[in-house]
């Protein structure tokens, strides 16, 4: 039987709804083709962020469901103005042993391990995802400026919209928040990417104790913006086996419990800089996406409530903040945006 | 304790080992210090062996206070398991989506650990008055796990084994061919490739491809859908959410990928 | 009428159980002098940290309950092994605006401001508090070495069995996380106080970027023992009023959000220093105190949960570990610590 | 949201101001986004204002969707609220602890803004059988909040004004005196110090200080307990936990500060 072309994984599929065999015939369903996935949205919630243009302020954080167009595609149906990926390094990885997620009580504790096919792998991904019909974020990760510079390069020449600089991953060595405790390193590494493309760069920080500085050299190396917060790094024991259990030992914890720690974050970055943040940790409804919004933030990202309420969360916050627009009497999310710093 | 996130983790604590055969073993674990969430038919958990790794495993039976789970050998993992079973572990939960369709009839083929999968299903199915069939297949007796304890007295469980050392000679297809597929509102398979490939055809070639479900098994890391490892080929599910049952008529680029149709 | 003597706060009061005037005469109600508060521990729990003997692992919190005699009377009788007092600075400290706490879904949020009442006050809640019965450790905060060698010496004059620097307040500037994010002034900061006073030296160090390297500077400077870690820098906003609702703007959150986090800060600085420590950081039940102790811990801080369970939730704690020592049969405390690093 | 923890924090805005006195105002308030916690009987909150501070307020009514203030003048706070009552505004409670003692009668003897933590008081005793007797003291009638909207038909309310502008003419002291304590069992004052010395002298002459318990204040911060600015004088309860309301036997060193018993 000769194989039906042009379905496979990374290849267009998403088209094909579904195909079958049954009594001897191969039978096939076809999605719509001009495919406008989630409903438009009004005005109020349209915003820029970093030169990048959106519907509305939600998106996914890099790391859920962006590894292949597949999962991107479910975002987008969802209804994500845009679409992060997954962090791509230069080499293929692995990733970590499982378990590579604990749930907690208010929160996941993650440690995947930055799995990805690398480089190789950058360019089919994006240009697959780029049929969604949204601005494509590729979120990349490295251990110094080449390597980052190479990747974003790759990731600009596939129509990446904008790169997403890794510098906060709490759990792999080297390439990670290592480089996000050094401002000097950050501003170099953010030069670097920012001579090579014309896409925006957004760095993205973790909780370091010169967050503020940091964000200061990723700016004047030429960030358009910021992503705050990754992750913090934690841990959770099991008291009867009694050792750790990610596979890793250690991971980032996310989800509600750090998102207190998001929001002031965003708010120190902001009063200083003035900059352009898209804000992420633990928003999982329009009231825990406000207040990043308040704070300082032009977009959020929305990661551990994807897990554990659905991708309809996503919907869910953009009508929620277009009830809160309205309520408060506001008639642009702009106005909003680090509202909690005028007194 | 349960999470508001949805998934929990709890620690376990062998309390019994159930059943050793060939290749497999049959083990009973309790919650130590917390509350199991609760499984659903079909759904799975990521089984925790302090210093290996976390695997998924759909429970052959779960409640508040027991979950049992058999397993089959199929790398170090499960090497380790089956020779020296955890006394301690912990399981992280539930995962997937349940599965439990109403029906006058059920005919579920079951090879290998699928069974795990199928049994709290056909449990469950029996307990809504559905009229259940389960077919169990294995290559010979000794890889035939003791399952009638979870099935209650409703479900009609035929045996067959390739070398005919306990049951009917044949494979699980075999049976299920021979037990009228037409009769059957919904047909489930559950097992090695090769079997799920085997009804998939089956109930292809009659024409049935629309009361055919197959439970599946992928690459499972994070088993909450975030990672991507478990997308269904040129699909856009993701076993770990809205598997790990499927209907038949998604499963085309699986049998692709799986089966050899020529 | 006659005031009756030596019943006021800070001098003696607490073994007058109530006094109060009916018909013209003055009613007295004694407490039984040899009051012998909490139950005695079987001996398993027994622990040495730092310096200090024991009766279990479980005290308060700096900055709960620990502003005068009567409050840490009240940690004594629900069973404290030690008692922990409010920080003191050398001036006194009015302390920030209201609201200085406020309760989130998952932890709670404090800016209390290190209200004291200075040098001044110490030697007097020193004294009353000794009368408790229970090792007193005197949390101190300074802006530099000298400052909280001062502070050390008044502390152990009066009869502290040891000081706790506070090197990780997150919302006091000068005199708190900053000094902890610099190993070299975690060093000079111990050194200065370990060269004055002869009790145990305790450093209370925060999430920093540099933690082990400064766990390491205390230890090697003469701190006997850490505690590991303090409240995590964050804030809220009121989505309606647009404002941070913490009077200081931005807090330390506490709470069951941040012990993943506190685990894994144990666990890496016990790893690489083997040293003795204390662990704080969302502990609300024998398992998340089993988890700290398994990660490194010899002792237990609690706060958040006496505040939202009440202090009987000490005595709980303290039997839950007793179950658990049975149920995983050791005979003490002593081999679970920092049983997690065993492969 | 309704915390694990106990304490909840929600956003509030003003949906009436109900009645502006001398020095006082009447505020009602609504949850906005949130539900309101279940404040009990006595229990208060901390009121914040944005861009000022939190202030410790016993709600004079509240319910999932309402919370109602009575502010009266105090400092720059109270001063701000009652020119420019705030629109936005958060609560975070419930603090101290419910105060709903069983008694087949009871006398509560309240002025100034004492009167806010006894009428959920008052009403709870009388939906629960109790005969309950309140008295309201003011200076002038100017004072007097319009508390019967929250009292319901079964409590006896007197009010009493030292100007006699409404009510009695003299002090709710004066008033309870005459009321008979010895019919009461159990007598409850709030109010300002010198209302509750006054009572406590009056109960205490007569030996009947075990019937007699007293909603007092303090200096509230945290409002949780931990902080322990809420400390009553050399005893170790705290206010925000054990209080607001104290039985008259351990009222002894407060009496010593704030009554001259000379």
């Amino acid at each position: 039987m000769p194989r039906p072309a042009g379905f496979r994984a990374n290849s267009g599929c998403p088209r094909v709804e579904s195909f079958y065999y049954q009594a001897g015939c191969l039978f096939i369903t076809l999605k719509p083709t001009a495919q406008k996935p989630g409903a438009l949205r009004v005005a109020v919630l349209r915003i820029h962020v970093a030169g990048l243009e959106l519907e509305h302020p939600v998106m996914n954080a890099s790391g859920i469901l962006g590894s292949s167009p597949e999962a991107l595609g479910r975002l987008a149906r969802a209804g994500a103005s845009a679409l992060v990926t997954k962090s791509f390094t230069k080499e293929p990885r692995e990733g970590y042993p499982t378990p590579i997620a604990v749930p907690l009580p208010y929160g996941l504790l993650n440690a995947v391990g930055l799995s990805n096919p690398g480089l190789e792998g950058l360019p089919s991904l994006v240009k697959a995802a780029r049929r969604l019909g949204r601005p494509v974020i590729v979120s990349i990760a490295g251990s110094e400026p080449g390597e980052f510079a190479e990747l974003a390069a790759a990731a600009e020449e596939a129509g990446a919209a904008a790169v997403e600089l890794n510098l906060s991953c709490p759990h792999a060595r080297g390439r990670g928040l290592e480089l996000g405790m050094d401002p000097q390193t950050v501003g170099e590494i953010v030069a670097a990417v920012a001579s090579t493309v014309k896409i925006p760069v957004l760095a993205k920080l973790g909780l370091v104790d010169r967050l503020v500085e940091a964000a200061g050299k990723a700016l004047e190396a030429g960030a358009r913006g910021l992503v705050l917060i990754n992750t913090l790094r934690a841990m959770a024991i099991d008291v009867y086996a009694m050792r750790p259990v990610l596979g890793n030992r250690v991971g980032g914890l996310s989800g509600p419990a750090i998102h207190p720690v998001a929001v002031r974050a965003v708010y120190e970055v902001y009063r200083e800089h003035n900059c352009d943040i898209i804000g992420v940790g633990g928003v999982e409804d329009w009231r825990s996406a406000a207040e990043l919004i308040l704070a300082g933030a032009r977009a959020i990202q929305v990661g551990t409530a994807i897990v554990t309420r659905g991708e309809q969360v996503i919907d869910e916050i953009v009508k929620g903040l277009e009830n809160y627009l309205n309520e408060v009497g506001v008639k642009s999310l702009e106005e909003l945006v680090g509202a909690a710093h005028k007194q | 304790m349960r999470t508001p996130i949805g998934y929990s983790y709890c620690s376990l604590r062998l309390s019994r080992v159930l059943w050793r055969g060939r290749g497999a073993i049959l083990l009973s674990y309790e919650p130590h210090g917390c509350v199991l969430p609760e499984f659903r038919p079909t759904q799975f958990a990521m089984f925790w062996v302090p210093g290996l790794e976390a695997i998924p495993l759909a429970p052959i039976y779960a409640s508040r206070d027991r979950i049992d789970f058999l397993v089959r050998l199929r790398g170090s993992t499960t090497k380790s398991i089956i020779e020296d079973p955890p006394r301690r572990a912990g399981v992280i939960g539930p995962m997937g989506r349940s599965f439990t369709p109403s029906a006058r009839s059920m005919l579920l083929v079951a090879g290998g650990t699928g069974v795990a999968s199928l049994i709290p299903l056909a449990a469950w199915a029996a307990r809504e008055g559905t009229r259940v069939v389960l077919v169990y297949g294995a290559r010979t007796e000794s890889e035939l796990a003791p399952i009638e304890q979870y099935l209650g007295d409703d479900v009609e469980l035929v045996v067959a084994t390739d070398d005919g050392s306990k049951g009917l000679r044949g494979t699980a297809v075999d049976v299920a061919r021979a037990a009228g597929l037409e009769d059957f509102d919904i047909i489930v398979a559950a097992g090695p490739p090769a079997m799920i490939c085997g009804v998939y055809k089956l109930v292809g070639s009659q024409g049935l491809l629309n009361k055919f479900y197959a439970s599946l098994e992928t690459i499972v890391r994070c088993g909450m859908g975030f990672c991507g490892s478990c997308m269904l080929p040129c699909t856009s599910s993701l076993l770990c959410r809205e598997g790990p049952v499927f209907p038949g008529t998604v499963l085309g680029c699986w049998v692709e990928e799986e089966c050899s149709l020529a």
